[in-house]
């Protein structure tokens, strides 16, 4: 980011020049709307909206994944996160009723600020640590570019990591399962726990 | 014959095994019952097989089987007997063979009570005969769990209480004890660069005596729990009253043997110094623990509480036996093990007798059954009097032995006479007890509400016939049980440290 | 962008995500918050496979957005449960593990 | 011949254990005269022996010892079992199995209605073969099995009747008596062990002299703690209570185990262990001093009681005070010469008091008695002698031993005249308590006609008959006595008749007696009123026994109760039992503390992972 302040500064323009700023403009603004709807989702106090600020950050990540050359990564953000699991919480409100949600500053919550506030400063700086590994991956954006992103991945996919591949099949199957069993025969009062 | 101690060892488990795997329709359970019998027999022949191969002139270990386990830690499957615990094995394989007997008749889940006994008494005769000391470990938990649901699903009263007492405190010693033989390795180590789990090796060590104190501590919890010795026996009246009789038998007859053959086994030959410091205190508590246990055992009314507090009383006897650390001693110590044993689960299974026929254990409610049961009444007095130490039965001799020992003890050479004076005191407090045990139940007049009460039968005289021959003939000829025990005891108390940590400077180098 | 951005925006947006797990009570919220860090850490892995020239960051992706999806179906479905149990969605109020 | 010797060991064994466990399948009649038949063959090796130590030279009959079989082998520490022949176990042995013999016949009579008939005789067998044990071992070690062995015998013989509460309660304390008294025989034998590095008599006697010298204190604590031993088994004070009690059992039992034999085993067990003793004059004066102590103490109780088998047994304790004083002062012949005539007489006088109770169907009240002469004249004369015979009068058995006794109570090596002086007041007592239980039992008019008493049959006064005689005529065994005995110790006693005044004097202390039972009790009840109320206070004392039940209730069994309860509420209870579920429950408070942790609220359980995720980073960054 710095590096694009840099270059801002400098206005070093060119037509490339234009269009990577451009690019890098959009990633930017992008970003930071991700930034914004995600704390929207934390600090509306109805579900509802949460929700839709949900929607509206994973929006902007499948942006950014298109931005950074992951294009079937970026359709399956919007089909299955913005599609179908958000269809789902919206669901689920619609069902629950969505109650407004009291807030104040118990001990809780600070102590959840500032421990978020220590984790964010220590996740930054990862930032200041800079290029670790050496680029050497053989599939450049050239590639991918030749091939179509969906295809890449689908070779990949079933040529390097065809087990994970399965194993992931498989936690479906076991989520399904659990679901219908949850949905089944999850009837019975809860006990209250004795202590002793 | 190479493998007959594995032979032994495992057979009750493998019967174990079998009877949890076969199905039993509707509490018809003689198929599970005729395979614990045969199992816990056949392992009862094997160990008098086992008397027959022992030489008794050899002082070391014999019959000793080897199979490598873990080899990166060079733990092996090593087991092996000599004479202390050829007696032990046998007692141990004889009072299964009776727990077994006597737990035939109807009790819920009955496999899974038979499996578990049988497994309580692989585990007992594992700790006995084995040379590896994590072989050695594994065996001594192997008896703690088997226990734990005896006492919990079948036992009676405060069962949870009781076996999660016994467990907890039991557990508290055995790891202690774990990191002693872990330690006791490590020092071995140290001195040859040799890792090596095999516990006569292990023996030769000489612990550099700054730290035996230590070691010894650590060893010396777990066997004083479990054998117990005074201070340490309150999980005893509690699992012990609880305790279904059947397992009474093998807990008390056997597993507390377990306590008195590990200090023997460890304690003596790899602390000398440590036991030359504190074995007086020792000694001192285990005498009080006699006089303590006895006079408690003359105020209790329940008959199975009596009997525990008069073992806690015979332990503590047989714990001052072995802390006298001479020959004597320590043969007495051995000889009175195998003769509680005999005395201690016969007067269980009278007491389950009475009980399973009067429904009561007060001694309150009970009176004149000698009336209605002659012949229990003759096997009832002659087993207390080998308890309170009639002399021409086998109590006294283990009981003159500990205590002549004691007396010339050059351990305990300030003490002796008020040990012995305790000791003493002890013998009288049993008479005490032990009367009024048994002329309490059998003598007097009938109470009414017991006369359709009927004498023993076929199965149960069966179950304390044998004990009533042992007590008469250990008592008569003690000798053949003092030749094999002997030669390993003179061999341990001379033992000659091969591993020094301090050259020349021995100290005590075996206990004289 | 360098990769400056795409740390700094996965660990801004997966903080956010632990501090709504945190300090949120309503059980649909706080599932929320963990769709929003795990989609931080997909960011972070789609960003980086585009600079390391490898698909496999990507392909990690692709299998946590499948987790994930079990995930949510799954605590839905145990939410849906527990209010029909309890009538109420406070998770301060659901403390059966108390010790 | 010796060889045979194991067969006196044997036959009485042989005898219990035929009756114990085939009891069942012999009849009655066949199963007593079986044990009689046993006894009396122990008897007759007995005499086989006898005949065999009279065909060597005095010198060479001691220390013939049978060898069985090796019974323990220990470190340092080996035991034979083996039999010890020689004219003191052999004298021992054939008032043993004599009298023996005599009480097993009397007991087919006075037993034969008893529904355990056979039981009794297999008790009375285990008796004999305990108390030949005892006589005949060879080391401490087996005489202590045999000590212990006579008390269970005992034990189970007291407590026959195990119907009466009272016999079990005085079997019981019998026993706990003994126990005490064979514990301290235990240490004794540890210290003789310590000290010799043997049990065997014959090595330990003849190293005696040389290992100690005279008033160590190591052979004071030998002989003192023998001697708890001793006092425990005899009845002497302060272990004496247990006798009188004891008499609960059947009366055969009282006249052989509590009259005759195992009461008397400490005066055997003084003699034997003469070596020793000898070396230790301080304890000399206790035993001369309990044993007189015991004999007045017995006897002046034995002047106020009614049950005429107590009267006996305070009698028989006065009579071993005396066997004691004979010990005490040194003249261990004479002592067992007493003990000999002792055990006619007194075994005469329980067998005669037995024929009453029996010909009285088991009344034991001397008051409810009276006029028994006519309907019962077999067992009135011999009563008669045997009362004769205890009381001292001239020509009778206890006339010789017991002015034997008199005699070296002032003249013996340990001997002085306050010895001798108190020994005269017990015989006075004696005379005195013989004839006033005689007098209420046989003579005057009878009390309880209703009770139809009725002479007992043949084989009941048979054996009364032949200890009549022997009664009589047992007082000139005396010098033969003194002459087999003298090599086991050591030479031969010296007869003293110089002092004929000291004689005639204690002579006369008896015939006093005898003829103030005479004044007091027949001739009218007027004065016997007037005494009683004269010695109001004594008669209390005397009738309560001292208060020594009550001393020993108080001292001993109530702080024993009293600590026990005490050591189970508070030192079991609450304090080793209570600390050891203390530790158990502070542990689990303070996982109850740290259970707060755990919550069960997600929210809690997030922050504490967001707080682990932070301390985890900071040491991957800082560390």
């Amino acid at each position: 980011m710095m590096e694009f302040l840099d270059q801002l500064w400098s206005l070093n323009l060119d037509r490339e020049t234009v269009f990577g700023l451009f690019e890098q403009g959009l990633v930017f603004a992008i970003g930071m709307t991700a930034i914004l709807a995600s704390l929207g989702v934390i600090l509306c106090a109805t579900p509802i909206y949460s929700a839709l600020y949900l929607i509206v950050n994973m929006m902007c990540l499948a942006l950014l994944f298109l931005l950074y050359n992951a294009e079937f990564l970026a359709a399956v953000q919007v089909i299955v996160y913005a599609g179908a699991v958000m269809i789902l919480f919206l669901f689920i409100i619609a069902l629950l009723g969505a109650k407004k949600e009291k807030r104040d500053l118990s001990f809780q919550n600070l102590a959840g600020l500032g421990f978020v506030g220590l984790l964010f400063c220590e996740l930054l700086m990862s930032m200041m640590v800079g290029e670790t590994k050496p680029v050497e991956g053989r599939v450049t954006l050239e590639v991918v570019q030749q091939v179509g992103s969906a295809k890449a991945i689908g070779i990949e996919l079933f040529s390097h990591h065809i087990i994970p591949f399965e194993l992931a099949s498989l936690l479906l199957l076991v989520a399904v399962v659990g679901i219908i069993s949850l949905a089944k025969f999850s009837n019975k009062q809860l006990r209250k726990r004795t202590r002793f | 014959m190479n493998h007959l101690i594995t032979a032994i060892v495992f057979l009750p488990m493998v019967a174990a095994i079998v009877i949890m795997m076969t199905k039993v329709v509707r509490n018809h359970n003689e198929k599970v019952i005729a395979i614990a019998i045969g199992a816990s027999f056949l392992t009862f022949l094997g160990a008098l097989g086992l008397v027959v191969v022992f030489d008794s002139d050899h002082h070391g270990m014999q019959l000793v089987t080897s199979v490598e386990w873990v080899s990166v830690l060079n733990i092996y499957y090593k087991v092996g007997v000599d004479g202390i615990s050829l007696c032990l094995v046998v007692l141990t394989a004889f009072l299964g063979a009776l727990a077994i007997y006597f737990s035939q008749d109807h009790r819920k889940n009955l496999k899974y009570f038979l499996a578990l006994i049988l497994m309580l008494e692989s585990g007992t005769m594992g700790v006995f005969v084995a040379m590896d000391s994590i072989l050695f470990y594994v065996f001594w938990e192997l008896m703690l769990i088997p226990t734990y649901f005896l006492i919990g699903i079948w036992g009676e009263g405060n069962k949870v209480y009781a076996t999660t007492k016994f467990v907890i405190y039991t557990l508290v010693g055995s790891l202690l004890m774990l990191i002693g033989l872990i330690w006791v390795t490590m020092v071995h180590y140290d001195l040859t660069q040799t890792l090596t789990f095999d516990i006569p090796t292990l023996l030769q060590t000489q612990i550099p005596a700054d730290i035996q104190l230590y070691m010894f501590l650590f060893f010396f919890l777990a066997f004083a729990v479990k054998l117990p010795i005074f201070p340490f026996h309150s999980w005893l009246p509690h699992a012990y009253v609880s305790c279904p009789i059947p397992v009474l038998i093998l807990m008390t007859g056997a597993m507390s043997k377990a306590g008195a053959y590990g200090l023997i086994r460890f304690c003596l030959p790899l602390f000398p110094e440590a036991i030359a410091d504190w074995g007086l205190w020792i000694a001192t508590a285990a005498a009080g623990g006699i006089v303590y246990g006895a006079w408690i055992a003359m105020m209790q009314r329940d008959l199975k509480a009596l009997v525990a507090y008069s073992s806690i009383s015979h332990l503590g006897l047989i714990a001052l036996g072995i802390f006298a650390f001479n020959g004597q001693g320590i043969e007495g110590s051995v000889l009175q093990m195998v003769n509680h044993g005999i005395i201690a689960s016969a007067l269980f299974i009278i007491v389950g007798i009475l009980e399973k026929r009067l429904r009561t254990r007060n001694l309150d409610q009970i009176r004149g059954m000698k009336t209605q049961m002659p012949v229990l009444y003759g096997i009832f007095m002659l087993i207390t009097l080998a308890a309170l130490g009639m002399p021409g039965l086998n109590g006294f001799v283990g009981e003159f032995l500990i205590l002549m020992g004691v007396w010339g003890s050059h351990l305990l050479d300030g003490m002796a006479g008020l040990l012995v004076l305790a000791a003493g005191l002890g013998i009288v407090f049993a008479s005490v007890y032990m009367l009024f045990m048994f002329q309490g139940t059998m003598q007097e007049p009938l109470e009414p509400k017991f006369d359709d009460v009927k004498d023993l039968n076929w199965k149960e005289l069966n179950l304390l016939i044998p004990a009533c021959i042992l007590v008469v003939a250990i008592g008569l000829y003690p000798k053949p049980v003092i030749d094999r025990v002997s030669p390993a005891v003179d061999h341990m108390l001379h033992m000659e440290k091969k591993f020094k940590a301090f050259g020349a400077d021995s100290g005590l180098g075996g206990g004289h | 962008m360098g990769s400056e951005f795409v740390l700094f925006v996965s660990a801004t947006v997966f903080s956010i995500g632990a501090l709504g797990f945190v300090i949120r009570k309503n059980p649909l919220v706080m599932f929320m918050s963990v769709e929003l860090m795990l989609n931080a850490v997909n960011f972070l892995l789609v960003g980086y496979s585009s600079f390391l020239n490898s698909l496999d960051g990507q392909i990690f992706a692709l299998i946590i957005m499948t987790v994930a999806a079990a995930e949510v179906v799954v605590g839905l479905a145990i939410i849906l449960t527990i209010f029909r149990t309890r009538h109420e969605l406070d998770v301060d109020h659901i403390n059966i593990l108390k010790g | 011949m010796y060889s045979l010797s194991w067969l006196i060991l044997f036959l009485p064994m042989a005898g219990f254990l035929g009756l114990a466990w085939f009891g069942r399948y012999i009849p009655r009649s066949v199963g007593g005269w079986f044990a009689c038949a046993t006894v009396g063959g122990a008897f007759v090796v007995t005499l086989l022996q006898l005949v065999q130590l009279y065909a060597e030279n005095p010198a060479d009959r001691l220390n013939h010892v049978l060898t069985l079989y090796p019974w323990i082998v220990s470190e340092g520490f080996s035991l034979n079992v083996s039999i010890l022949v020689d004219p003191l176990s052999v004298f021992m042995l054939l008032v043993v199995t004599g009298v023996g013999f005599l009480i097993h016949v009397y007991s087919i009579g006075y037993m034969h209605d008893d529904p355990e008939y056979l039981r009794f005789f297999s008790y009375m067998n285990l008796f004999i073969f305990a108390m030949s044990l005892l006589v005949l071992a060879a080391d401490f070690f087996f005489l202590i099995v045999g000590w212990a062995l006579v008390g269970l015998a005992s034990y189970l013989l007291i407590g026959f009747w195990t119907d009466k509460k009272s016999a079990v309660l005085a079997a019981r304390k019998a026993f706990v008596m003994n126990v005490i008294g064979d514990v301290g025989m235990v240490i004794a034998a540890f210290m003789i062990f310590e000290h010799f590095g043997t049990l065997n008599y014959v090595e330990v006697f003849k190293a005696a002299p040389t290992t100690f010298s005279s008033n160590d204190d190591g052979i004071l604590l030998i002989t003192f703690l023998l001697l708890v031993g001793a006092f425990a088994k005899s009845a002497q004070i302060p272990l004496h209570t247990w006798l009188p009690d004891a008499m609960e059992g059947p009366t055969p039992v009282s006249a052989l185990i509590h009259a005759a034999t195992m009461v008397t085993a400490g005066v055997y067990l003084i003699a034997r262990c003469n070596a020793l003793y000898m070396m230790a004059p301080f304890t000399m004066y206790l035993i001369a001093a309990v044993g007189l102590l015991t004999a007045l103490f017995a006897g002046s109780i034995a002047m106020v009681q009614y049950d005429i088998k107590r009267v006996i047994a305070y009698s028989t304790m006065s009579q071993i005070g005396f066997m004691f004083l004979a010990v005490g002062v040194g003249v261990f012949s004479v002592a067992m010469f007493h003990l000999m005539t002792h055990a006619f007489f007194k075994a005469l006088l329980f067998l005669g008091a037995g024929s009453v109770i029996h010909g009285m169907a088991g009344e034991q009240d001397i008051r409810k008695m009276g006029g028994l002469r006519f309907v019962m004249p077999v067992t009135f004369i011999t009563f008669l002698i045997a009362a004769l015979a205890l009381s001292g009068f001239p020509l009778t058995a206890g006339f010789f031993s017991k002015e034997e006794i008199i005699m070296n109570a002032y003249h013996a090596e340990f001997g002085n005249f306050v010895y001798w002086g108190l020994a005269v007041i017990a015989v006075g007592m004696t005379g005195f308590y013989t004839f006033r239980m005689f007098f209420y039992t046989f003579m005057g008019n009878t009390r309880s006609p209703e009770l139809r008493p009725h002479e007992s049959p043949r084989v009941m006064t048979a054996p009364l008959m032949v200890l009549a005689g022997l009664s009589l005529a047992g007082g000139f065994l005396g010098p033969w006595t003194h002459d087999f005995l003298s090599p086991v110790f050591g030479g031969a006693v010296p007869v003293h008749h110089e002092d004929a005044m000291l004689e005639i004097i204690a002579v006369s202390a008896a015939l006093g007696g005898i003829v103030v039972a005479v004044a007091i009790y027949m001739t009218g009840k007027g004065q016997l009123a007037f005494v009683k109320q004269m010695l109001a206070p004594l008669y209390e004392l005397l009738f309560n026994k001292y208060f020594f039940d009550e001393i020993y209730d108080f001292l001993i069994v109530k702080p024993v109760k009293g600590i026990g309860q005490f050591m189970e509420e508070r030192a079991e209870k609450g304090g080793i039992d209570f600390s050891v579920d203390e530790i158990g429950r502070q542990v689990r408070e303070v996982s109850r503390g740290i259970s707060m942790w755990q919550s069960g609220k997600v929210r809690m359980y997030a922050l504490n992972m967001v707080a682990g995720m932070v301390t985890i980073l900071l040491f991957v960054i800082f560390l």
